[in-house]
C-alpha cells in the first residue's frame, strides 16, 4: 500500500508542483519557484529510490491501479503504473538527472522574468515523462509520449519573441506527431490483436505467436520511436531543439525525452523479437543515423548544435544496440549516455552562460583558465562520451560495439568510424572552446554554485557509471542487465558469446584509435587563434556535410512548399472555384424555378379565384374517379 | 299546415335539397369569377354559403339531429363578422383607389 | 308539398341568377334578398323555424341592409362595371357548370342515409335548438364573442383614416352640428 | 417531468424575453439556460439505463405524428451537450454588442427548446419536424446579426438545408407509408425493406444529416456560414446543430436502413476523410482566425462522421464521446475568437503577432483550449479520437491511417495559428487588456471540463455503452 502511494507519488509530484507554479507564475520570484520546483522532482527522486529499496526483483514488476480510465465494451484500460525493474531504472534518471537540471536552472535562468513558467514547463515535463515511462499500458506511455512532446514544444519556444524559436518548436511537435501516427496505428493494431494495452498481458500472450501482424505492429512502432528519439528520416527536428534554454536541451533533449524511443521499444520488446526484419530495419536506421549525424558535427561551429548531433549519433547507436537485440546494452547506454550528455549540455550551459549568451565556438577559447569547474567536468564529459578507457561511455558503447561485432565486422568497422568521429568532434568542440587564445570580447565569469554543483555530480557519475553494468571482463557481473532481466517475463536479453580475447583485442583497436584521433584533434585545433567557417570556400562534399547534408532544404522543398501551396489552392481552386459554386448553384436552380414558378402569381384576384375553381373540380374529378 | 311541413320533411327527398344547393353553390361560385365587381362578389360568396346553410339544414332534417342546426347558427355568426370586415375593406379600397373593381387589387403579383 | 319545394327551389335559382347577371348592383341586392328569402321558405319546409327565423333577421334584415348602405353611401349603384375580358366570362360560366355536373355526378345514385336517430320532426324547433346551443356548444357560442369583438375592432381599424395621411384631419361632428345638417 | 421541463424553460423564457428590457434579457436568459443545465444534469443522476420514456400522446397519429418523448443513453448524453452548452452560449453576449438583446436571445432560447425537441423525440415526425424548427431562429440570428453579405450566405445555408431536410421528409414519409402511419422509432427500426430500397432510401435519410454535419462535397455552406455568422449564432451551429446530424443518423439511419448503411458505409467513410483533410489542409493557410477555425471545425466533423460509419462499438461511441468534447472545443475557439475581436476589431490574424507579451493569460488559455483541439491525451477529444481510431482500424487500417493524418495535420494548422496570434515579435501598435475576470469565468469551466472528462470519462462512456451495443446487437441480426 505504501509502495503504491509512492509509486502514485511519484509523477503526482511535479505534476502538483507545475500546477502551483503556473497559477502563482505572477506572484512567484524566479528562485522561490526553482526551489519549490527542484523540491518537487527531489520529492519525487527521493520516492524513486525508496521504490527501488523496497523492490523485490524476484516478484518481477507490480501494476499500480489508480483509476479506471477509458472503458467502454470490451476495451478496459485503466490508468495504472508499473513498477518494475525496467520503469524504476528510466524513474531513477528522469528524477535524479532531473533533480540536478532542475537545480541548475536556478543560477541559470534566475534573471529571466519568466522563470516561473519555466519551472512550470519543466515540472510538467517531468510529470509527462514519469507517466511516459510508469505506465502499465501503451495507452498511458502514450500520455508521456504526447506531454513531453507539448512540454518540449513549450520549452523549445519558450523565448517566444523570436520566430526562429518558433519554427522550431513547432518542427519538433508535428515531426513527433508524425511518429505519433505510428504509435497510435501500432496500438490499435495491437489492440485488436490481443484485446488489451497492458504490457504485461501483451508480453505474456505474445511470446511465441508468430504472427505477420507483428513485423506490422513493431514498425508502427518504431515509427513512433523515430519521431521521438530523432532518427531519420524524421531526425531534424531535434538540431533546431537547441532553441530552447540550455537546461531544457539537458534534460529533454539529451538525458530523458529523445530516450523514449528506446524505452519504448524496450518495453515491448518480445514484440519486436517475433518480427526479425523490423530489427534489421532499426539497426541499419540506427547505424546510419549514427554515422550521419556524427559527420554533421565534425563541421558544426554552434556548441549546442555540436552536442545535438551528438545526441542523434547517440542515439543511433542505441537503435543499433536495440537492432541486434541487446535490449539491456541499449539501457545501458542510454544511462551512460544521460550522464555525460546531460554534464556535456550543462557545461556549454555553463560555457554560454559565463559568455553572456555566446554559442559560437568561433568566438570562444582560451577559457580553461577562467572557468575552471566547467572546464574539468567538460573535459570529464568529453573523455566519457569519447569512450576512453574505464569512462561510463567506454563500458556502454564498447558493449554496443561487441554485439555489432558479434553480428558483422563490418557493421562493428562503420561503429567505429562514427565513435572516431564522435571523438573527433567532441575534441575538436573541447579544444576550441577551452583551449588557445581567447577569440571574443566578453568577460568570462564562472557560474554560480546552483550550476557547478550538478556539472559535479554529473562528472562523477560519468565516470563511476560503468560500474552499473561492469562486464564480467572487468571483474563486474552485469548487475543492470540482470536487473532489468526481471522487468517483465518478456525482456530478454542476447549473450555476448564473444571469448575474452576477442573483446581484449576489439578495446584495444578502438582505445588506440581514439587516442590517435585525440592527437589529431589536438594538432588541429588546439592553438588555433582564428577559425575560418567559409562554407562557400570548402569542397563539395565537405560543404554538404556542413550544410547538414541538406535535409532540411530538402524537407522544405518536398513537404513544406508543396503543402502550403496544396492549402493555398486547395482553398482558392478546389473551394472557391468548385465547392461553392456548386452550392451557390443549388440556390441558384431553386431561385430561378421560383422565378418561373412566380409568374403563376399574377395578382388578378379574378384569375386566383378561377384557379381555386378548377382545383376544386379537379380535385372532386380525382376524388371521384378513385371510388 | 304543422302535419303539411311534417310530411314536407318527408315527402321531399334528400336528393332535391342536395341538388338544389349544388346548383347555388355554382351559380355562387360562378358569380364570383364572373363578376368585376366587388360588392357582387362579397354578395355570391354569401350565396354559396347559403346554399352550405341548406344543405346542412335539410341533413339535419333527415338525421334528425338539431346539431347541424347549431352549425348552420355559427355559420351565420361567421357570415355577419365576415360581410361587416370585407365590406370595411371594400370601403377602405373605395377610399383609396376611388374604385371597386377586383382587378384593381393586383399587388401580390409575384 | 312537394310543389311548395319546386316553388321555392325555382325562385332561388332565378334570383340567383338574377344576382350574377344584373348590371346594377342594387338590383342584385334585391335578387339576394329575394334568394334568401325563398331559402328561409326551405328552410320552413324542414320545420327548421329557428333558423328560418335567425335567417331573416340576419341575413335579410342586417347583412344585405349593409350591403345596401354600402352601395347607398358609396354610391355604387352605377351600371358602368366594365365587363371581364371573354374568356375570363366563358371560364367562369363553363367552370360553374362543369362545378355543378362534377358534383351532381358524384351523387348520381342518389343520397341514402341511415338516420341513427328516430324520425323527430321538432328538431328545428327553437327550444331543441335552443337547448342543444346552451348545453353542447355554450362555449363555442360564447367564444364566438371574441370572434365579434375583433370584428369589431378590426372594421374600426379599416375605417380609420390612416394618420399619416397628409389630408386633413376630419373633425369630429357634434350632436348639434350633426342634427343640423340633417335637418 | 423532466421532458416537459426541459421543452418549456427555455420556449418560456423566450417568451418572457420578447416582453423583456434589453438590459434584462442577458440575466433572464442566462438564469433560464442554468436553470435548464439543473433540470439535465437532474435527468443525468437520475437516469438508470434503458430507453426512458417520458410521454406518449395521441397527436396527429393519422400521419404518425405522435407526442413520443424520451431518451436513451446516447439522446441523453445530446441533452447534457445542449444544456452545458447553452449557458456558455449565452454568456458569451456579455462580450458582445447587440442590437436588440432580448430578441436575439429570445431566438437562441427557442433553438434550445427545438433542440431539446429533437433530442428527446422518439417519433420520426416529431424528430424531423423539430430538426427544421430549430432552423427559423437561427435563420433569424444569421439574417439580422450576422456579419458582412450575410443576406446571401443565410438564404444560401438556408435553401442548401432545407434541400436536405426535403429529402429526409421524403424519406419519412415514404416509411410511414411502409409503416402504417407508424411514426414511432422503435416501430421504424422493426419494418423491413428490402436491401434495394435501402440502397437510394439510405441517401433519402442521410442528406440532410450529411449537409448538417458537413461531410465533404456538401459542406460548402459550412466556412462561409460560420465566418458571417454573429459569434453566438457560429456556437450554436458549430457546438449544438451539427450534432443533430449525427444523433439523426445513429436514430433514423443505422437502425431503419441498415443494410443500405452497409452498402454505402466504405463510401462514406472516405469522403467523411476526405472532408477531414481538406478542411485541415485548408485550415493552414487561412488568415483569418474565425474562417481557419471554421476549416477546423470541418476537419474535426470529418473524423467524427467516419468514427459513427465505423459502425461498430469503439466506433460509434467514441464518435458521440467527440461530439460533446468537440461542442466544449467550439465554445471555447471561437470564444478566444471573440476575444481577439473585441480587442483587436477583427479576426485577421495577419494583424495578430506576439500578442503573448501583452496578454500572456490569455495565451495561456489559448493553449490549454488548443491541447484539446488537437487531442493531447488528458483532454477529452484523445478519448474519443483514440476510441474512433480504433473503430476504424477494425473497419480498414488505411482508413484509420488517414483519419491519423488528421493529428499532424490538427497540429500543423492550429500551433501555426497559435504561432501567428500569440508568438513572435509584437507587431501589433495596440494596448491589449489580458484575460479578463470573465474570460476566466468562461474558459476555466471549460477546460475543467475539458481535463476532468479526459482524466475520467467513465461517466458519460457509461451512457453509452449499453445503447450503442444494443444498437450494433440489432444491426447484426438484420
Amino acid at each position: 500500500m505504501t509502495n503504491d502511494l509512492l509509486a502514485a507519488l511519484v509523477p503526482a509530484l511535479p505534476l502538483v508542483g507545475a500546477i502551483i507554479l503556473a497559477s502563482l507564475r505572477r506572484k512567484l520570484s524566479a528562485n522561490v519557484a526553482g526551489g519549490l520546483a527542484t523540491a518537487m522532482i527531489a520529492g519525487a527522486f527521493v520516492c524513486s529510490i525508496l521504490l527501488f529499496q523496497g523492490f523485490d526483483a524476484a516478484t518481477g514488476g507490480r501494476t499500480v491501479k489508480l483509476l479506471d480510465w477509458i472503458s467502454i465494451g470490451s476495451m478496459e484500460i485503466p490508468l495504472a503504473l508499473r513498477i518494475d525493474a525496467l520503469s524504476l531504472t528510466m524513474m531513477l534518471i528522469v528524477t535524479g538527472i532531473g533533480s540536478l537540471i532542475h537545480l541548475y536552472s536556478i543560477g541559470y535562468m534566475h534573471d529571466d522574468e519568466r522563470a516561473p513558467t519555466f519551472f512550470a514547463q519543466l515540472n510538467l515535463f517531468s510529470f509527462a515523462m514519469l507517466m511516459l515511462v510508469m505506465g502499465s499500458n501503451f495507452l498511458i506511455t502514450f500520455i508521456g509520449w504526447e506531454g513531453v512532446g507539448l512540454c518540449s514544444y513549450l520549452l523549445i519556444g519558450f523565448w517566444y519573441k523570436t520566430p526562429e524559436y518558433n519554427y522550431a518548436a513547432r518542427k519538433a511537435f508535428v515531426m513527433n506527431r508524425i511518429g505519433d501516427v505510428g504509435m497510435v496505428l501500432a496500438m490499435v493494431l495491437l489492440f485488436q490483436r490481443f484485446g488489451t494495452l497492458e504490457y504485461a498481458t501483451i508480453m505474456n500472450v505474445a511470446s511465441g505467436v508468430n504472427d505477420p501482424l507483428m513485423i506490422a505492429a513493431t514498425l508502427f512502432l518504431f515509427i513512433g520511436a523515430t519521431g521521438k528519439s530523432a532518427q531519420l528520416p524524421l531526425f531534424t527536428w531535434l538540431p533546431d531543439a537547441m532553441a530552447g534554454p540550455t537546461p531544457v536541451s539537458a534534460l529533454i533533449h539529451a538525458a530523458t525525452m529523445v530516450t523514449a524511443g528506446i524505452f519504448l521499444i524496450v518495453r515491448s520488446s518480445v514484440l519486436f523479437e517475433l518480427a526479425p526484419f523490423t530489427q534489421d530495419i532499426i539497426l541499419w536506421i540506427g547505424t546510419a543515423t549514427a554515422l550521419l549525424a556524427a559527420s554533421i558535427g565534425l563541421f558544426q561551429n554552434d556548441i549546442k548544435k555540436v552536442l545535438a548531433y551528438s545526441t542523434v549519433s547517440q542515439l543511433g547507436y542505441m537503435f543499433v544496440a536495440l537492432g541486434l537485440g541487446s535490449y539491456s546494452a541499449a539501457m545501458f547506454h542510454v544511462t551512460t549516455h544521460a550522464f555525460f550528455k546531460a554534464l556535456l549540455f550543462l557545461g556549454a550551459g555553463s560555457v554560454i552562460h559565463a559568455l553572456g549568451g555566446e554559442q559560437d565556438i568561433r568566438k570562444m577559447g582560451g577559457l580553461k583558465g577562467h572557468i575552471k569547474i566547467t572546464f574539468i567536468t567538460f573535459f570529464i564529459g568529453t573523455i566519457a562520451i569519447s569512450g576512453l578507457p574505464l569512462m561510463s561511455g567506454f563500458f556502454s558503447k564498447d558493449l554496443i560495439m561487441a554485439f555489432a561485432f558479434q553480428r558483422s565486422p563490418v557493421l562493428f568497422a562503420l561503429l567505429l568510424i562514427g565513435a572516431l568521429m564522435t571523438t573527433f568532434y567532441m575534441f575538436r568542440l573541447l579544444f576550441l572552446v577551452f583551449y588557445g587564445k581567447y577569440r571574443g570580447n566578453a568577460h568570462p565569469h564562472e557560474s554560480p554554485l546552483t550550476m557547478t554543483i550538478p556539472l559535479m555530480v554529473l562528472a562523477v557519475l560519468s565516470v563511476v557509471g560503468g560500474l552499473l553494468n561492469l562486464p564480467h571482463l572487468f571483474g563486474g557481473h552485469e548487475a543492470m542487465k540482470h536487473f532489468l532481466a526481471t522487468a517483465a517475463d518478456g525482456i530478454r536479453f542476447e549473450h555476448l558469446e564473444l571469448s575474452h580475447a576477442t573483446e581484449w583485442i576489439l578495446m584495444g583497436i578502438t582505445t588506440m584509435l581514439v587516442c590517435v584521433m585525440i592527437y589529431i584533434a589536438y594538432g588541429r585545433f588546439a592553438q588555433k587563434a582564428t577559425l575560418e567557417g567559409n562554407e562557400a570556400d570548402m569542397p563539395f562534399f565537405k560543404r554538404l556535410i556542413a550544410q547538414r547534408w541538406r535535409f532540411d532544404e530538402l524537407y522544405r522543398a518536398l513537404f513544406e512548399k508543396p503543402y502550403g501551396w496544396l492549402s493555398t489552392n486547395l482553398f482558392s481552386i478546389a473551394e472557391q472555384k468548385v465547392m461553392v459554386p456548386i452550392m451557390n448553384g443549388v440556390g441558384e436552380a431553386a431561385i430561378s424555378l421560383g422565378n418561373v414558378v412566380r409568374k403563376v402569381q399574377t395578382g388578378n384576384a379574378s384569375f386566383h379565384l378561377l384557379a381555386m375553381l378548377v382545383g376544386l373540380i379537379a380535385f372532386l374529378i380525382i376524388t371521384l374517379m378513385s371510388n | 299546415m304543422e302535419e303539411g311541413i311534417i310530411t314536407a320533411i318527408r315527402v321531399v327527398p334528400l336528393d332535391h335539397y342536395v341538388l338544389l344547393s349544388f346548383l347555388l353553390f355554382s351559380i355562387g361560385a360562378a358569380g364570383v369569377v364572373f363578376r368585376r365587381n366587388t360588392i357582387i362578389i362579397l354578395m355570391c360568396i354569401e350565396m354559396m354559403f347559403n346554399s352550405v346553410n341548406l344543405l346542412l339544414a335539410a341533413f339535419s332534417a333527415h338525421h334528425s339531429d338539431p346539431r347541424a342546426q347549431v352549425f348552420v347558427f355559427f355559420i351565420m355568426l361567421v357570415a355577419a363578422a365576415e360581410v361587416t370586415v370585407g365590406l370595411s375593406i371594400l370601403v377602405m379600397m373605395k377610399r383609396n383607389v376611388d374604385s371597386v373593381d377586383v382587378n384593381q387589387l393586383n399587388r401580390l403579383k409575384g | 308539398m312537394l310543389a311548395l319545394f319546386y316553388l321555392f327551389a325555382a325562385i332561388s335559382v332565378i334570383s340567383a341568377l338574377i344576382v350574377v347577371s344584373a348590371r346594377k348592383p342594387v338590383n342584385s341586392v334585391i335578387a339576394l334578398v329575394v334568394c334568401f328569402l325563398s331559402i328561409a321558405g326551405h328552410y320552413v319546409l324542414l320545420n327548421a323555424q329557428f333558423l328560418a327565423m335567425v335567417h331573416v333577421i340576419v341575413y335579410t334584415g342586417a347583412i344585405m341592409v349593409l350591403f345596401l348602405f354600402v352601395i347607398m353611401l358609396l354610391n355604387l349603384n352605377k351600371a358602368t362595371e366594365p365587363m371581364k375580358s371573354l374568356g375570363m366570362r366563358v371560364a367562369a360560366i363553363t367552370g360553374g357548370a362543369l362545378l355543378f355536373i362534377t358534383l351532381a355526378a358524384a351523387i348520381r345514385q342518389g343520397v341514402h342515409i341511415e338516420s341513427a336517430n328516430p324520425f323527430d320532426a321538432g328538431v328545428g324547433l327553437v327550444r331543441t335548438v335552443g337547448h342543444v346551443l346552451f348545453t353542447e356548444f355554450l362555449l363555442p357560442f360564447e367564444v364566438s364573442s371574441v370572434l365579434f369583438l375583433s370584428a369589431i375592432v378590426g372594421v374600426v381599424m379599416l375605417a380609420k383614416k390612416e394618420k399619416h395621411q397628409p389630408e386633413a384631419p376630419v373633425e369630429p361632428l357634434t350632436e348639434a352640428e350633426r342634427a343640423r345638417r340633417t335637418a | 417531468m423532466i421532458a416537459a421541463l426541459l421543452l418549456l424553460i427555455p420556449f418560456i423564457s423566450a417568451l418572457v424575453l420578447v416582453i423583456a428590457r434589453p438590459a434584462q434579457a442577458r440575466p433572464i436568459a442566462l438564469v433560464s439556460s442554468l436553470a435548464s443545465l439543473a433540470v439535465v444534469l437532474y435527468a443525468w443522476i437520475s437516469y438508470t439505463g434503458g430507453t426512458v420514456i417520458h410521454y406518449d400522446l395521441d397527436w396527429v397519429n393519422d400521419w404518425g405524428l405522435r407526442f413520443k418523448v424520451g431518451y436513451d443513453g446516447v439522446g441523453l448524453l445530446m441533452l447534457i451537450l445542449t444544456g452545458v452548452v447553452f449557458p456558455f452560449i449565452v454568456a458569451t453576449g456579455y462580450g458582445q454588442q447587440h442590437d436588440r438583446p432580448a430578441t436575439f436571445n429570445a431566438l437562441l432560447l427557442f433553438t434550445q427548446a427545438f433542440l431539446y425537441g429533437v433530442f428527446l423525440a422518439q417519433n420520426a415526425l416529431l424528430f424531423y419536424i423539430n430538426y427544421e424548427l430549430t432552423l427559423i431562429p437561427v435563420f433569424f440570428i444569421l439574417l439580422y446579426w450576422g456579419g458582412e453579405n450575410r443576406r446571401a450566405i443565410t438564404v444560401r445555408f438556408f435553401i442548401y438545408t432545407l434541400l436536405g431536410g426535403l429529402a429526409l421528409l421524403f424519406g419519412i414519409v415514404y416509411l410511414l407509408v411502409q409503416n402504417g402511419g407508424n411514426g414511432d422509432f422503435t416501430a421504424l427500426a422493426s419494418l423491413s425493406i428490402p436491401a434495394s430500397t435501402q440502397v437510394w432510401l439510405f441517401w433519402a435519410l442521410f442528406l440532410a444529416f450529411a449537409i448538417k454535419l458537413p461531410i465533404f462535397p456538401f459542406h460548402s455552406w459550412q466556412p462561409e456560414t460560420y465566418y458571417m455568422a454573429p459569434l453566438q449564432g457560429t456556437m450554436v451551429l458549430g457546438a449544438v446543430l451539427l450534432k443533430m446530424g449525427l444523433y439523426g443518423v445513429y436514430k433514423l439511419v443505422f437502425p431503419i436502413v441498415p443494410a443500405g448503411v452497409e452498402y454505402w458505409q466504405t463510401t462514406v467513410i472516405v469522403l467523411a476523410l476526405i472532408g477531414a483533410v481538406y478542411g485541415g489542409v485548408i485550415a493552414f493557410r487561412q488568415s483569418d482566425l474565425k474562417r481557419l477555425v471554421a476549416f477546423s471545425s470541418l476537419s474535426h466533423v470529418g473524423v467524427l462522421c467516419a468514427g459513427l460509419f465505423a459502425l461498430n462499438a469503439y466506433g460509434v461511441s467514441g464518435s458521440f464521446y467527440q461530439a460533446f468534447a468537440h461542442a466544449i472545443l467550439v465554445l471555447g475557439m471561437f470564444y478566444i475568437v471573440g476575444a481577439m475581436q473585441e480587442r483587436m476589431g477583427t479576426s485577421d490574424m495577419s494583424v495578430m503577432g506576439g500578442l503573448k507579451g501583452q496578454a500572456p493569460r490569455l495565451a495561456a488559455l489559448f493553449l490549454l483550449v488548443l491541447i484539446n483541439a488537437i487531442a493531447l491525451p488528458l483532454t477529452q477529444s484523445f478519448v474519443g479520437e483514440w476510441l474512433m481510431f480504433a473503430g476504424l482500424w477494425q473497419v480498414d487500417g488505411w482508413l484509420a491511417f488517414f483519419a491519423l493524418t488528421t493529428i499532424v495535420i490538427g497540429a500543423i494548422y492550429m500551433l501555426y495559428a497559435y504561432q501567428r496570434v500569440m508568438l513572435g515579435p509584437d507587431r501589433t501598435n495596440v494596448t491589449l487588456a489580458d484575460a479578463s475576470t470573465r474570460d476566466h469565468l468562461y474558459l476555466v469551466p471549460l477546460i475543467a471540463v475539458t481535463l476532468i472528462l479526459g482524466v475520467y470519462p467513465g461517466p458519460i462512456l457509461e451512457l453509452l455503452d449499453a445503447p450503442v451495443q444494443q444498437l450494433l446487437s440489432s444491426l447484426s441480426v438484420h
